[in-house]
């Protein structure tokens, strides 16, 4: 078994190097190869995820990586049922995506290339699910960091892709620097990186430590997550194609600070306080990039912030406890989300790259198909039943409440309610209403290729949260499977009656589809719409200008950076400074010597003078001592 | 020292130093070189005193004949007339003086300080009778390397003398 | 008073009046000159040591200080030819090149 | 102990003078045989280089393949070959980049082409020398006598202002190594004072430390001798002089050997003939490596020349290195002996990439790139795979060793490691800046346009630092398994001195008297 999961991740990479190697001759082909690899691996992913759900865990250590002293971290995966879960959700997403992206990038310059990296991205984030240490763990971690890179600056003869890529990059990397204190902490206290080390011996930790460790750890995943204070990359990273958007940057990598979360419950269940700021960030993240979404017109940057907001919601789950609801969240998010992106990407297609959804409208017609999918992720996602978003948020809330935050179940509710209306204000304004398409532009519906995975993926929405998360013999399939590995960590608080809880939500969803409705189908809504920004004209510019996070950034950290290097440290500390004194010392040499010059005369019988002179003096001095 | 051994030595020194005397203070280069030989020739007679017969040939063949002849022939080959006129000092002349008589005294006061055992004085400085084969037998045995030596320099002065002067030498 | 001194103090005295020679001169032939004369009274004292303490070495180093006396009175004699073909003068006052 | 009782070191280490002596009787004008030859010499050099990993006995510290014919026996000076698991790797970096760099260069030098091969030769053989001498004194005259065909090699084949360049480089490493002579010297001569045998050996000099008053001005001598050569922050300024002005090769070498020697210095001399001050000062090298760190990082970051762009990193990541060895502990000790190695696998490739781009272009100023990406794919994804190693991903080289480093610092006082761990960032910023200004964007200059890809010899050699980079980044273990033991011995040694002083201290004996020995003892000589 242990080989077969071996053979599962090791799939992509094959398909990457074979792509990327061989892209020349490969070329029509590489979306084909790509894609079967892909399939390999979902295939492969099927028996092992019907093993673990019998109850088994694999745990094998292929080879040891880096022995040092006493610190052993070995190359492992490990198999159990919450990096079964993940293994499911990510080949079977990415399966999908990179069908999708044979249609969706035909033609392009570097079709090979695109899906070599693609394939590199899944083999990195299997790894992140699978690995069995915090090391391998990392090399995933990082690894999808730099493929996210490198397909955000696809189009890098774009400069604004390749200084997104690099934002990405840079921006999570600030991130990384908590997770890998927090790895130090681990590996201080003890002595491995190894979940089978850690977890059971978790106790040992002073609640001081383990506040530390879980914190840092949690900086790691605002970062790759795209959580409050860094969640800056994300929006921009939508320079990147639009399946890597879907895949990367909507379904699986960000997420994988959730995963992380989730993976290290044992010690977030050692600190409350800890496990509060990731719910209490998560709550506010949620709540932020929703507000920043309402007023936004680019079609891909909505579903970037609404992915932030959603990643918030599983930031709750996982911060008050419950891991099992954040994960649940993540799958789900993950059908739906990546279904919005690609149908985004449909729509985007079909408009010859336009995402500016005021030179849209009346889309319906054009695009039937791509129409009722969006629509079915935006209901699922607006968590409205029976639709998996539905299930999945609802959980999420009923147990924040539960467990004793009732702040930020309404933080949750409200942002339920704003999510229900960007979702639908997006969809009303692309597919309803009278076309704004600009001459010349014929829309039209996307090829098979590309309509297929979104029905997949639609179906997906649909189902996947009925699946897992209705109450079947007495538990749910989805709590009493994760709960296997992360069991949820703290006592219930609150006895609260669910059916009121369902209503609420429902409601918050509804009332934000109908206030939606309403703003954007009347005859009358542009007057109304035009009232309601003129009255609350502070609170508009500061949703439309993003809170201005980004130049407070500029100004905060990155220019005074950039110019204290350059003005200050390169030209006045290391060349005025330092290089200045070293020379100073070559110089005091050369005036020495200039000194010394002027006894050298050139005549040789000056020469000679100095010669007989110190012969005397020898001579007078070894007089002297034996006198 | 016997006394036709020491009026000797007041001879023979005595020629040594009124030629070198003669040498620096001659303002004809051409008398100076007489002068040199005839202290060499005084310094030939010192070693033929300290029992060195070979070396007193030496000296008188190769310094008071071939090396002052030669620098004599240089000299012809110059303008007479530029070589002659330099009979001026140089301005530091005094310093000169002073340097070279604070030697002196140096020399001196070191030979008063030197206690060397001379109970071996004028033995082994000769083999058979003869100061040539004693000679020739530490050259050739002992210092056989060094002697090869100076050969190689020798060479090398040749070889640079014929460098030097050799016109249109690039 | 040790009777090899008066060899000794002829030798030096004539190693003072060389050196005077090369100090005070402004003939490059007459310097050269006194040189040898310095050079000699340096083998002369070889010489003197090597009576006096029976050992013949003195007068074999005597033959290498004759040897080396030669050549660099061949390559002074060299230098003071080319100079004067460069210069047109065997005045040692005359030759700085070396600093301009 | 010579498991091959075939004195391989000396083989190696002298086959290149052989390669110099052949390389006398080729026609000047027949420059690829020229080439040719070097290049067989040091593949050969290379490969029997190899056998030394593969004959390494893992298990114990003492030295290997030792080859000790008394030199002046009467002064304790010995032809003292021999190699451990802290140099082992050095030797065959050194061999394996010479063979890289000479390859490199078969189209990058067209002028005195037999000049350039037989200082390459004579510099491979000063550079194994270095690492090689178990016996100070020899270790010093390899030390020296390296420097001069590098002074060569920047001065005769280097760019415009390869005068200046050069003059700063030999003056600046010469004056620490002057220090760092008298050091040897002092050492020498205290040995003999407190233990009554004149040595060299090192590791007889190790083994009974001196009284660590004296041990305060010896370890600074050498301190100065070898930061400078690594460079440390404020000794680093000849380093991008260097560099800019070299040949490619020679900033091959420069970074990924040259450097080396400083921090191997520190290995063999500081730490085990000094083990108190090592403790006492080891806060002022750490220090300094922390800010070099960051320093070299951010003035990287604004450079406008590729070339001082990279020079100024290997400031950052040898700050690694010499946090990680005065860590002294294990991780932080192997992590540094791994960030020698990796940084001349990575710095030097990344070198060589940029004379694949300035042997086309003659120019290194960022402002004239951009969009090579497109017109030299295979030349990008190498460099890309390359910046990479250098920014530390895991899965690259960089990562093993910059995380070990980390993990050492943290062990010993966490906020190092929280402080460092933020490098992290900065080189990452400084990167893939470089990289996106090279390779990215739409080219803005036309003479861009036609550039040619990567041929066959440069993939080739590019290609095998790739293989080495992902090598190391994945499968790390034998390079550490080789270590293990030497490093646990070094460390144990050295911690053990941390607070008593074994040899009974004549406390009257001050800095004057020190002195004072050193004079009647040269006397004596």
């Amino acid at each position: 078994m242990e080989w077969l999961l071996l053979l599962c991740v090791l799939s992509p990479a094959v398909g990457c190097i074979i792509n990327g190697l061989f892209g020349r001759w490969t070329y029509r082909a590489a979306g084909v190869i790509g894609s079967t690899f892909l399939g390999i691996s979902f295939a492969l992913a099927i028996p092992l995820i019907i093993y673990a759900i019998q109850g088994h865990i694999i745990d094998y250590d292929y080879y040891h990586w880096i022995i040092s002293g006493k610190l052993d971290v070995p190359f492992g995966l490990r198999l159990d049922s919450l990096s079964a879960m993940m293994l499911g959700v990510v080949t079977f997403v990415s399966f999908m995506i990179h069908i999708y992206s044979i249609g969706y990038m035909g033609g392009h310059k570097g079709y090979a290339r695109f899906f070599a990296y693609l394939n590199l991205f899944v083999f990195a984030m299997l790894l992140l699910c699978m690995g069995n240490n915090y090391l391998t763990l990392f090399i995933g971690w990082e690894g999808v960091g730099f493929c996210s890179y490198i397909l955000i600056g696809y189009y890098y003869e774009k400069k604004t892709a390749a200084d997104a890529g690099r934002k990405a990059f840079v921006t999570t990397r600030i991130g990384d620097v908590g997770f890998t204190i927090g790895i130090l902490f681990i590996i201080l206290y003890f002595g491995s990186v190894k979940f089978t080390d850690i977890f059971p011996q978790a106790h040992i930790l002073p609640p001081m430590i383990a506040t530390i460790i879980t914190l840092a750890l949690f900086f790691g995943a605002t970062g790759k997550s795209a959580q409050f204070p860094l969640y800056v990359w994300l929006p921009d990273a939508m320079e990147g194609p639009t399946p890597v958007s879907a895949l990367i940057h909507a379904a699986t990598m960000v997420t994988a600070g959730v995963y992380m979360v989730a993976r290290s419950a044992p010690l977030y269940a050692l600190s409350p306080t800890g496990s509060l700021v990731v719910a209490s960030i998560g709550a506010f993240t949620a709540f932020f990039a929703a507000t920043m979404a309402l007023t936004h017109f680019d079609l891909k940057r909505i579903l970037a912030y609404s992915t932030i907001s959603q990643i918030g919601y599983m930031m709750i789950g996982v911060g008050v406890g419950a891991y099992w609801t954040g994960m649940f969240h993540l799958m789900t998010h993950a059908f739906f989300k990546a279904l919005l992106f690609l149908s985004a990407g449909a729509v985007m297609h079909a408009m010859h790259g336009i995402l500016d959804m005021r030179l849209m409208g009346g889309l319906r017609h054009k695009m039937p198909q791509t129409c009722a999918v969006m629509i079915i992720a935006s209901l699922a996602i607006a968590g409205i039943p029976p639709l998996s978003g539905f299930f999945s948020k609802d959980h999420i809330l009923g147990e924040a409440l539960m467990l004793g935050h009732p702040i930020i179940w309404m933080v949750g509710v409200i942002t339920a309610f704003m999510t229900a209306y960007y979702m639908f204000r997006m969809v009303f304004f692309t597919f309803f209403g009278e076309s704004r398409v600009p001459e010349g532009l014929h829309p039209h519906e996307a090829p098979n290729v590309m309509l297929v995975p979104l029905w997949v993926l639609a179906v997906g929405s649909i189902v996947v949260g009925a699946i897992f998360g209705i109450k079947m013999h007495g538990h749910i399939p989805i709590e009493h499977f994760i709960s296997l590995t992360s069991p949820v960590a703290f006592p219930k608080v609150y006895e609260v009656n669910e059916s009121l809880l369902i209503i609420i939500s429902i409601v918050a969803g509804v009332l934000g589809i109908a206030v939606a409705w309403l703003s954007y189908i009347p005859k009358w809504a542009p007057k109304w719409r035009s009232w309601f920004v003129r009255t609350f004209h502070p609170l508009y510019r500061c949703c439309f200008n993003l809170w201005w996070v980004d130049e407070v950034y500029n100004c905060l950290f990155c220019r005074p950076f950039w110019h204290v290097s350059e003005r200050f440290l390169w030209k006045v500390v290391d060349d005025k400074l330092i290089d200045a004194g070293v020379d100073d010392v070559g110089r005091i040499a050369g005036l020495a010597g200039k000194a010394v010059r002027i006894l050298q005369t050139g005549f040789i019988n000056n020469y000679a003078y100095w010669v007989s002179a110190g012969a005397l003096i020898v001579c007078g001095w070894y007089l002297l001592k034996i006198m | 020292m016997t006394g036709i051994e020491a009026c000797v030595f007041a001879i023979v020194s005595l020629m040594a130093i009124v030629g070198a005397l003669g040498v620096v203070f001659c303002r004809n280069p051409y008398h100076s070189a007489l002068w040199m030989v005839f202290s060499f020739v005084g310094i030939a007679g010192l070693f033929a005193l300290l029992q060195a017969y070979f070396l007193t040939a030496l000296q008188i063949i190769v310094y008071a004949g071939a090396i002052v002849v030669m620098i004599a022939f240089v000299m012809m080959t110059i303008d007479f007339r530029k070589v002659r006129g330099l009979s001026k000092f140089v301005p530091q002349w005094l310093w000169g003086l002073i340097i070279s008589f604070g030697i002196l005294i140096d020399l001196f006061i070191l030979t008063s300080k030197m206690k060397i055992d001379v109970s071996q004085a004028g033995k082994n400085l000769a083999i058979a009778g003869s100061n040539t084969k004693a000679l020739g037998m530490e050259l050739f045995t002992s210092y056989l390397f060094p002697f090869e030596m100076v050969a190689v320099i020798l060479l090398v002065a040749l070889i640079g003398v014929v460098v030097l002067t050799k016109r249109g030498i690039k | 008073m040790q009777y090899y001194v008066p060899f000794l103090m002829v030798a030096f005295i004539l190693f003072a009046v060389g050196a005077i020679g090369v100090l005070v001169r402004r003939n490059f032939f007459v310097v050269l000159m006194s040189l040898e004369i310095m050079i000699n009274s340096a083998g002369l004292v070889f010489v003197i040591l090597s009576y006096f303490s029976g050992t013949i070495s003195g007068q074999v180093f005597f033959i290498f200080v004759a040897a080396v006396a030669a050549s660099e009175t061949a390559v002074g004699l060299a230098i003071a030819v080319l100079m004067y073909r460069v210069r047109h003068t065997v005045d040692v006052t005359e030759f700085s090149i070396m600093k301009r | 102990m010579n498991q091959l009782h075939f004195p391989i070191l000396s083989f190696i280490t002298f086959w290149p003078l052989l390669g110099v002596f052949i390389l006398l009787f080729i026609n000047r004008k027949n420059e690829t045989a020229i080439r040719i030859v070097t290049f067989v010499f040091m593949l050969i050099d290379f490969l029997v280089s190899t056998l030394l990993y593969f004959y390494f006995d893992p298990t114990t510290w003492q030295p290997q393949f030792v080859d000790k014919i008394p030199w002046i026996s009467s002064l304790g000076m010995n032809y003292y070959l021999g190699i451990d698991g802290l140099s082992l790797f050095l030797v065959i970096l050194t061999t394996f980049l010479s063979v890289v760099g000479q390859f490199s260069t078969w189209s990058a030098i067209k002028e005195k082409v037999k000049e350039f091969n037989i200082v390459f030769l004579l510099l491979l053989t000063g550079m194994l020398g270095v690492f090689e001498s178990l016996d100070a004194f020899l270790f010093y005259v390899f030390w020296e006598f390296e420097l001069i065909p590098m002074y060569l090699m920047i001065g005769i084949w280097g760019g415009p202002h390869r005068v200046f360049a050069t003059m700063k480089f030999f003056l600046y490493t010469f004056a620490g190594s002057v220090f760092m002579l008298v050091a040897i010297m002092a050492t020498y001569f205290l040995f003999h004072h407190y233990t009554g045998t004149y040595t060299f050996d090192m590791f007889q000099l190790a083994s009974h430390p001196l009284p660590h008053h004296l041990q305060f001005w010896l370890f600074l001598a050498f301190f100065l001798a070898f930061a400078i050569k690594v460079p440390m922050f404020p000794f680093h300024t000849w380093l991008p002089w260097a560099h800019v002005e070299a040949p490619t090769a020679g900033s091959v070498l420069l970074a990924g050997v040259l450097l080396k020697m400083g921090t191997y210095g520190f290995l063999r001399f500081n730490l085990p003939m000094f083990p108190s001050m090592t403790h006492a000062l080891g806060i002022l090298v750490i220090v300094l490596a922390i800010t070099g760190i960051f320093y070299g990082a951010v003035v990287a970051m604004v450079q406008p020349d590729w070339k001082k762009l990279v020079a100024y990193s290997s400031v950052s990541h040898l700050g690694y290195a010499m946090l990680g060895m005065f860590a002294l502990n294990s991780q932080g000790m192997e992590g540094s002996i791994m960030e020698m190695i990796n940084h001349g696998v990575s710095t030097g490739a990344l070198f060589l990439m940029v004379g694949i781009l300035y042997e086309r272009r003659h120019t290194r100023l960022f402002s004239e790139y951009g969009g090579i990406a497109a017109i030299m794919p295979r030349y990008a994804v190498l460099a890309g795979v390359v910046t990479l190693s250098s920014l530390g991903l895991p899965g690259t080289n960089g990562f093993i060793s910059e995380f070990l480093c980390l993990i050492g610092a943290f062990k010993a006082n966490i906020w190092y490691g929280i402080v460092v761990a933020g490098g992290a960032v900065v080189s990452a910023v400084y990167l893939l800046m470089m990289f996106q200004k090279v390779f990215y964007v739409k080219t803005r200059n036309v003479k861009n346009l036609g550039l040619k890809d990567l041929d066959l010899r440069e993939t080739v050699y590019m290609g095998i630092c790739v293989l080495g980079i992902l090598w190391i980044g994945l499968y790390p273990n034998p390079l550490l398994s080789r270590m293990h033991v030497s490093v646990e011995h070094l460390l144990q040694h050295v911690n053990s001195y941390s607070k008593q002083i074994t040899i009974n201290v004549d406390k009257n004996l001050t800095c004057n008297k020190l002195a004072k020995i050193n004079v009647i003892s040269r006397g004596g000589l």
